[in-house]
């Protein structure tokens, strides 16, 4: 059973290599093919899953050890997978919005011929996700890290042409290998440390090694993190990343990849616990990551950056629970699958509305959809009570145990922590519901797009909806299943561990408040968005408003500083390169060249001159053997 | 007399030699110089061939004049020819070939 | 001077008529010279009976069997022993008959054969008037542009006389290195320098520089000699012989023959070290070290190209073998004072040709100043003074004249209306020409920069070693950098060969006859054995290292 | 006596160069068959050398020993350790791919007389590098490998001079000057720092009295030979100029960017792919081995210098206008690595580097090939004049991709585990040096997105429309490289077998030890 594993990542990276490698022939089969092994990788992690579940808390964590992958003196690493309830956990959310957003793509990439690449590429990201989540050691996990960073790139990039597309891939790519050296520095470090990067040889004997190490241990991986779930600092590549068709937006920059960091936070839980400054500094990147995405997802007027905003934040929270220790991490987990399903759902939701739309993107030009795409608008409308926590709904019963246990972790920190929490969530509840009412209510704002042809909404095909509909169960129910009873806090705590915080206030008070500031947001939405019409085109809007739609300036930050910097710097060590290095060895030879020209024109050709010179040298010959006595 | 004025005399021609040798433009002029040379040489050879009282010297002295006077078949040889195609026998003149 | 002291002397002149010994010859042990100079003598003849048509064949013939015939008697002798066991000194002490003596002397004789071959060359140029013509001169004596000129060339006239000259300057440089004695020395010179200067003077074309060649070389040549006199004379005066062994014992100071009245007016040694001194600038010119060189370039360019290539070679074997001898066996007990003066002619040597080479425009000038750097690269080896540096120095010489004739003979085929395009500008794209020409003058080059896997690497390796332990390290660094400085101007010529498109009006390459294919061959497979395999020129080097006293 | 396959392996390609220039000037095509069928032997007998070294065995193994010049105390000692059998297998497989992509760079132009022949001479000489390089990975006589190490600048300077890039801006006359330039640079850089090298061999030869790295090992082990510590520094120090010029390192890498970018893309491989490992090759097999002192002594030094090398070559390569030249600047940066790995004197480390040599030779082919074919199809060398390659031609771009990133180390390919290797070797022992090494790879992705983007992405230029695909040819060469980086990248098992043990005695020569993983605090 257990070497069923292997398959989980064999099915779609064999996918993969087909699409990749197979040539146009494939062109018609090839999206079939590719949700097919997408799907039989669900089926077997299912299958495992169901095996998982018959057997005790204690049994089950699968392992698998395929080959030794570089066995050098001192430095073992293994091509070995390690499935416990975690790691299944996202195996089961991976291959399952994967699979679903495999069927979506067939209809939304109908028209692209090149929808077998996409698809390639697409079964190469599942791989390596899945690969990422079920490694049993960091290096291992790194080959993931970095497969998913370059299917990403390559999604992106999908649509090569559009420069802007391009561009953002770059970029993505780059943030992302900036937190990779940090993840390659941890290794590093466990490597000097533990002698090794198993996890597990790490984790266990994790608490013997001095608090210093652990923290820069925890503080490089917080650094991986931040870079992959496009946390402060490393979260200005998520927006652009937008570029890319919208399937892609929903399975990697929402459900899936982003989330990486969540996992490898608490995967290394342990070294965190031992660590609490990492832990402080985890939170912190966590709430001011809430906080950022919220507020810009409040300026956009793009829906999906709109959107990505909102990713930004809710992971933000993720961040939040798992940098709260024990008392987190399971929360942080249920928030992200829960999380998996509604936003996956929100941005199938806007991809149809483009599909319906000539891909226009800006709300302001959208309006009063919702007799027009009815299915679109039900599975949004749920997807969107679900995340601003609507009561019953699975982003309820996740995002306020985070609330919660953010409260728990007591003291002033606890304080600030859990008002930023509630702040974000009326944030939160702010800016959906101004999606909301942009896209599906008021009057239509529709204009002809750039072609002039007049846009003509329409409901997106079955193969778009159905998966649609599905996640839109996954976001009403999904939160309800797990937290009733707290299934999963049983399921995952036998991995993650968990510990109740004293909160200084009770569960109860919390919920409540999340109510009140739930209402206070979707009011003031209402009172701007739903009382009197949206205008076309953007007010100037306040300070704030403008540095948001900048995404805070930070952009600008990055493009001055490093871009041109950069520049600066490289152009002129061409020049240092050329001019002072290259410069020196011409510069002898040439000095040599002309020592050459001053002492050949001492051959004047006079037979006088010539005598002269071996009068001296016979002089100075025999003056020198005379000194050479003399002294 | 102290023998060595003999040797002192010797290096004064020698030195008036090379001097000539250095100074004189015409060909000729430059090799009588060099002659001068080999005959202070000479004067050395017997001075010190009689100082040393063996004849070796003096012998040499002889083999220096013979030498001499081959140098002087070979050297005029060229120098007239190079003196018929210049119609001049100074040696600054023969600069053809420098640098 | 009183009457006394002339009868004295007249006395003594006559009492001593009686001890004159009747001389001892060993004519088996000399024959080498003795072959080549009677050879020379009958060219003399040759040219005053033989009608002119058959003279050129006659000369030739006699020329090549007389160096045959005489390395065949070195080889003989090698055999026998005298190139080790029995080793001694032949003539009454004017000629050593030893391992460096025989060593080079083969040399030489294997040098002069191949560039007599040159001399021979007669395809190079287009028949003047229904004549093969060779590079020399028709009628020497006849002014340059002259009718005199005119008639001869129409009549067909050829300098055959440059064989038997050849043939004396080569009896000279034979004795040159083996004269163990000083009179010797200086004799051996004069004949081997009086023929090349007047060789020097019988180029075909370009006649006027020939001549001032001559007119430079002779000069400044005889100036030298007169250097090397007088320091004879010093010498002399110091130890009251001219014999080496006498002057070496004089110097080590088991005897002490120095005049009393010179003695307390002039210090002990101020006589031996001037005298030294100025026979080492005599000999350093010859060799062709800095600041003695500077008549290398404009001899080598003048003259001939054939003879360039001789002297190139053959003078500085003779030469080297002369100062080897004089340095290890009269004055090693005056090494101290020596080797200092020697280490500052090395460097200045190597350095200076080096870099005077970068910037020459004329492929024999840029040829002329690398021998001088390389005279500089040999010398780092005489200055070991251990038996390795000696047998290092040889195989140097064995390995570098061939290259050198070599080099100097692809040379005399690079030709246009004017005879041989020596300015390099016309080299250009000569790779695109005649591929096989060019890759052998790069395997030359190769050579003489001292890439590996030729014998100019082996050379060079051999003489920095010998250098480097004999205690001369920093010498070896300053060589290392000045053939780093040399490989840029002989990569240039390859450059201007290989990369550089071929000019229009380039010159053509003209194909010799099997004499100057016969030069080049064994340039080319000496270069390349030495470079490969040179074991066993090593060993011989090595036997041939001991020098007799 | 048993087969003297080193000997062979060397001498085939040697043969086979002969005999490829002596092919006569009509029967081009039959001259690039007989060096193919060459290249492809000593493949064959690179292989079986492959399978008859045993990892456990000697530490030189398939020895074989001739007295050479024994004034110089020379001896033609051949014999490889893992090491040295790894390196010659990277040569013997990528010369087949050369003389493939090369097979139209060297066809005679109409300005070419008959006798000129390029393509002989181009095949020829190639195989005569393939054999003096393979001979220097065998040669355990520190003269032999000095000779072939030298004598090598010959063949690859006619090879650059001769046969340059003939997508030039300026021209014809403008790339003739720039390559002969080019060429004289390369050779005047490698001929000073052989020639320095010279001067340290023969102080060596003083010191030791012989050549033969056995009887030096063996004089060093009974104590007979001791040198002292200056002269030993000063030797390493003459032995290390000439290699760090070869490898190249910061600040005598400037020859590399030219000759590279001059050169026809095959033989640009064949200088950072393969030459110039001989480079880095013998820093470990000589340095290392003959002056462990003075190399521990130097080490500081080189480590900053190889820091510089990466994080200068890398800025340099994002400056670029020049594919080929990004590519040389690229390639500096990675010696850099591997010179870091080699004086990083942990196993990990040094494996890590020796892995490195290999892997960096396959991306590197990978990537200067296609980028190669590329250059053949629109003539022109600048970035600048390509764009949407991608829509046009869309394998090409995605064989480049693949190759960039193998360049920039991504996991799965094989730099990527030889890269690590080299980082963790060099964190344990220098933590701060590696944390800056690696900043190379963020660098690293900078510069070969940078350049994916401006040539394959983005609207297609006009100068590329209708640009062919690859051709059946181009695919032969390219796909196994990219097979050959995958399956390495996944499974390096093979070769980390046989290096280990060869690295096990490196680190024995200058008795060092890894640092032990310590759990508490380092102090």
């Amino acid at each position: 059973m257990e070497n069923l594993i292997a398959l989980l990542v064999a099915a779609p990276l064999l996918g993969a290599v087909v699409l990749l490698c197979g040539g146009r022939r494939l062109d018609r089969i090839g999206h079939l093919l590719g949700t097919v092994l997408a799907a039989a990788s669900f089926v077997i992690g299912a299958v495992l899953f169901v095996d998982m579940l018959g057997k005790g808390a204690e049994e089950r964590t699968f392992t698998q050890h395929l080959f030794s992958w570089v066995p050098v003196e001192g430095f073992q690493a293994d091509v070995g997978f390690q499935l416990d309830q975690l790691s299944m956990t996202f195996v089961l959310l991976i291959s399952g919005v994967g699979t679903l957003i495999h069927i979506y793509s067939i209809g939304y990439m109908e028209h692209d011929e090149r929808r077998r690449r996409f698809f390639g590429y697409l079964n190469l990201f599942v791989a390596a996700m899945l690969l990422l989540v079920i490694a049993d050691n960091y290096l291992l996990l790194y080959v993931g890290w970095e497969g998913v960073g370059l299917a990403s790139y390559l999604l992106i990039g999908f649509w090569q042409h559009k420069p802007s597309a391009a561009t953002a891939a770059k970029k993505a790519f780059l943030v992302n290998r900036v937190g990779d050296m940090g993840l390659s520095i941890a290794i590093m470090l466990m490597f000097t440390t533990f002698g090794t990067f198993a996890f597990g040889s790490v984790l266990p004997s994790a608490t013997d090694a001095s608090e210093g190490k652990l923290t820069a241990i925890g503080l490089m991986l917080l650094l991986a993190a931040c870079g992959k779930s496009a946390q402060v600092p490393l979260q200005s590549w998520l927006g652009d990343a937008m570029e890319g068709p919208t399937p892609v937006s929903a399975l990697i920059h929402a459900a899936t990849m982003v989330t990486a960091g969540v996992y490898l936070i608490v995967r290394s839980g342990v070294i965190f616990n031992a660590a609490p400054d990492a832990q402080t500094a985890v939170t912190v990147v966590g709430a001011v990551t809430l906080l950022f995405g919220a507020i810009v997802g409040c300026a956009k007027d793009d829906i999906k950056k709109a959107l990505a905003g909102s990713t930004m934040s809710q992971i933000g929270y993720m961040i939040l629970a798992a940098g709260l220790g024990p008392i987190g991490y399971v929360f942080a987990i249920m928030h992200l699958v829960t999380h998996g399903f509604f936003k996956a759902g929100l941005f199938l939701g806007a991809g149809s509305v483009m599909h319906g739309m000539n891909d226009e993107v800006d709300m302001r030009k959208y309006g009063a959809l919702r007799k027009y795409m009815p299915i679109t608008f039900a599975t949004f409308g749920l997807g969107y009570l679900a995340i601003i926590g609507f009561p019953g709904l699975s982003g309820f019963f996740s995002k306020d145990k985070i609330i919660e246990a953010a409260f728990a972790k007591g003291g002033t920190e606890g304080w600030i922590l859990g008002g930023v929490a509630l702040l974000g969530a009326a944030i939160t509840a702010f800016y959906m519901t101004r999606v909301m009412l942009m896209t599906f209510f008021g009057e239509k704002r529709w204009e002809n797009d750039a072609d002039g042809n007049q846009p003509h909404p329409h409901e997106s095909p079955r193969s778009m909806t159905i998966p649609m509909i599905v996640l839109a169960f996954g976001s009403v129910f999904a939160g309800g299943i797990f937290g009733v009873g707290d299934r999963f806090l049983k399921w995952l705590e036998p991995v993650t561990g968990h510990a109740e915080g004293d909160s200084p206030v009770s569960a109860m008070t919390v919920t409540a408040a999340t109510m009140v500031v739930l209402v206070i947001g979707v009011g003031i939405a209402w009172a701007v968005y739903g009382r009197r019409p949206v205008p076309a085109v953007a007010p100037r809007g306040s300070l704030l408003t403008r540095a948001a739609r900048r995404d805070l300036l930070q952009d600008d930050f990055n493009h001055v500083v490093l871009v041109r910097g950069g520049e600066h710097l490289t152009r002129s060590l061409v020049y240092v390169d050329h001019t002072l290095v290259d410069g020196v060895v011409n510069g002898t030879a040439a000095s040599v060249g002309g020592l050459s020209g001053r002492l050949r024109k001492l051959q004047n050709g006079y037979a006088r001159t010539y005598a002269v010179s071996m009068f001296g040298g016979a002089a100075i010959i025999i003056a020198a053997t005379l000194l050479m006595r003399a002294v | 007399m102290n023998p060595v004025n003999y040797l002192y005399l010797a290096s004064l021609l020698f030195t008036i030699g090379a001097a000539g040798v250095l100074i004189r433009r015409n060909a000729i002029v430059v090799f009588m110089c060099v002659e001068l040379m080999l005959n202070a040489c000479n004067l050395a050879f017997v001075a010190f061939s009689r100082m040393h009282g063996n004849l070796d010297g003096q012998i040499i002295a002889f083999f220096t004049m013979v030498v001499a006077a081959a140098e002087v078949v070979v050297g005029l040889a060229i120098i007239v020819s190079l003196f018929r195609a210049r119609h001049s026998a100074s040696v600054d003149d023969a600069s053809l070939m420098k640098l | 001077m009183s009457a006394a002291s002339v009868h004295s002397l007249w006395t003594m002149g006559a009492d001593s008529t009686a001890k004159i010994p009747t001389p001892h010859i060993e004519y088996a042990q000399l024959s080498p010279v003795l072959i080549v100079l009677g050879a020379a003598c009958l060219g003399v003849l040759v040219e005053a009976f033989v009608p002119r048509k058959g003279r050129y064949y006659a000369q030739v013939f006699l020329a090549v069997v007389a160096l045959v015939a005489s390395f065949a008697a070195i080889v003989a002798l090698a055999a026998g022993g005298y190139g080790s066991t029995k080793a001694h000194i032949a003539a009454m002490g004017a000629v050593a008959v030893d391992g460096p003596a025989l060593f080079l002397q083969g040399t030489i004789l294997l040098a002069s054969l191949v560039s007599i071959f040159t001399f021979a060359e007669r395809r190079l140029d287009p028949e003047a008037h229904g004549n093969r013509v060779d590079s020399f001169a028709a009628q020497a004596a006849s002014v340059p542009g002259s009718e005199s000129e005119q008639s001869a060339v129409k009549a067909g006239f050829t300098t055959t006389e440059v064989f038997p000259l050849a043939l004396f300057a080569v009896g000279g440089m034979l004795v040159f290195p083996a004269a163990n004695d000083l009179l010797t020395l200086f004799i051996a010179l004069e004949v081997f320098s009086l023929p090349l200067y007047l060789l020097c003077a019988v180029a075909r074309r370009k006649r006027l520089m020939s001549q001032e060649a001559a007119v430079k070389y002779f000069l400044l040549g005889a100036f030298s000699s007169a250097f090397l006199l007088f320091g004879i004379a010093l010498l002399y005066g110091y130890a009251g012989s001219v014999s080496y062994a006498k002057i070496a014992a004089v110097v080590e100071g088991s005897v002490s023959t120095i005049d009393p009245a010179l003695a307390d007016t002039m210090g002990n040694d101020a006589l031996l070290l001037i005298g030294a001194a100025m026979i080492l600038a005599g000999l350093l010119f010859k060799v062709g070290a800095v600041p003695f060189h500077m008549w290398t370039p404009d001899v080598y360019q003048g003259a001939p190209t054939p003879v360039t290539g001789f002297m190139a070679a053959a003078t500085k074997v003779a030469a080297f073998g002369a100062l080897l001898r004089l340095l290890y066996v009269v004055l090693p007990g005056l090494r101290w004072d020596w080797r200092p003066v020697m280490w500052a002619v090395a460097i200045v040597t190597m350095l200076g040709g080096a870099i005077v080479a970068i910037t020459q425009t004329d492929i024999k000038r840029l040829l002329a100043y690398s021998s001088i750097a390389h005279a500089g690269f040999i010398l780092a080896g005489v200055i070991a003074t251990t038996p390795d540096g000696v047998s290092a120095v040889l195989f140097y010489l064995g390995g570098y004249s061939f290259v050198t004739i070599g080099a100097f003979a692809v040379v005399t085929l690079v030709r246009d209306a004017g005879g041989e395009a020596t300015h390099l500008s016309k080299w250009a794209g000569l790779g695109r020409r005649s591929p096989l020409v060019a890759a052998v003058f790069a395997i030359f080059l190769l050579a003489f920069a001292g890439i590996p896997l030729t014998s100019g690497f082996a050379g060079k390796f051999a003489v920095f070693k010998a250098a480097a332990e004999g205690g001369a390290g920093p010498l070896v660094v300053v060589g290392v950098l000045s053939s780093a400085v040399a490989a840029f101007f002989y990569i240039r010529v390859i450059v201007l060969m290989f990369f550089s498109e071929p000019k229009a009006d380039g010159p053509t390459v003209a194909v010799p006859s099997p004499l100057t294919m016969t030069t080049i061959g064994v340039g080319v497979a000496v270069t390349l054995v030495l470079g490969v395999a040179p074991q066993y020129f090593l060993d011989l080097a090595n036997q041939a290292s001991v020098f007799v006293r | 006596m048993s087969f003297p396959l080193l000997t062979a392996t060397a001498a085939l390609p040697a043969v086979g160069a002969i005999a490829t220039a002596a092919v006569p000037a009509a029967r081009r095509t039959a001259a690039k068959w007989l060096a193919l069928l060459v290249s492809l032997g000593t493949l064959v007998l690179g292989a079986i050398q492959l399978v008859r070294f045993e990892p456990g065995g000697a530490r030189y193994q398939l020895t074989e020993s001739h007295a050479w010049i024994a004034d110089f105390g020379v001896r033609y000692e051949l014999g490889v350790d893992g090491i040295g059998v790894a390196l010659i297998a990277l040569t013997a497989l990528l010369m087949p791919f050369v003389i493939l992509a090369g097979w139209h760079d060297a066809d005679p132009l109409e300005t070419h007389n008959s006798r000129w022949r390029p393509t002989q001479g181009f095949f020829a000489l190639i195989l005569a590098v393939e054999a003096m390089v393979i001979l220097s990975f065998e040669a355990t006589d520190v003269f032999l490998f000095y000779i072939l190490f030298e004598a090598m600048l010959i063949p690859m300077y006619f090879l650059i001079g001769g046969f340059g890039d003939r997508a030039h801006a300026g021209g014809d006359e403008a790339a003739a000057t720039q390559r002969s330039y080019a060429a004289v640079k390369f050779l005047l850089y490698n001929l000073v720092g052989g020639l320095i090298m010279l001067a340290a061999v023969i102080g060596l030869y003083v010191v030791a009295g012989t050549f033969s790295l056995s009887e030096i090992a063996a004089a060093r082990a009974n104590g007979s030979l001791d040198m002292a510590t200056n002269t030993e520094r000063l030797l390493f120090l003459g032995f290390f100029f000439a290699f760090a010029v070869k490898a190249p390192l910061w600040p005598l890498h400037t020859w590399l960017p030219n000759a590279m970018g001059e050169a026809t893309a095959p033989v640009a491989v064949l200088i950072t792919a393969v030459v110039d490992k001989v480079g880095t090759f013998a820093m470990l097999r000589f340095c290392l081995q003959l002056f462990p002192e003075a190399s521990k002594w130097a080490t500081p030094v080189i480590l900053v210098l190889a820091l510089i090398s990466i994080v200068y070559g890398a800025l340099l390569a994002v400056g670029q206008r020049d594919i080929k030249r990004l590519i040389a600047y690229a390639s500096i940066s990675h010696f850099g690595f591997i010179i870091l790995g080699i004086f990083a004197m942990t196993t990990q480390g040094q494996s890590g580097a020796t892995l490195y040599m290999v892997n960096h030779g396959i991306s590197t082919a990978a990537l200067m090939l296609v980028a190669g074919f590329l250059i053949s199809r629109r003539g022109s060398r600048l970035i600048s004049d390509y764009g949407g390659v991608q829509k046009v031609a869309p394998v090409l771009a995605g064989t480049f991709l693949i190759g960039g990133l193998a360049t920039l180390s991504l996991p799965g390919l094989a730099p990527f585990v030889s890269e690590f290797l080299v980082l963790v070797g060099v964190f344990s022992a220098y933590p701060v040096v590696g944390i800056i090494a690696t900043v190379g790879i963020v660098l690293a992705a900078l510069y070969v997105l940078v350049l994916y983007q401006r040539t394959m992405t983005g609207p297609v230029k006009e100068s590329v429309r209708g640009m062919p695909d690859l051709k059946v040819r181009e695919l032969a060469v390219v796909v196994p490289l990219i097979a050959l980086l995958v399956f390495l990248g996944v499974y390096p098992k093979p070769l980390t077998e046989i290096i280990n043990p060869a690295v096990q005695h490196t680190m024995s020569d200058v008795q060092k030890h890894d640092p032990k993983p310590q759990v508490e605090a380092v102090k």
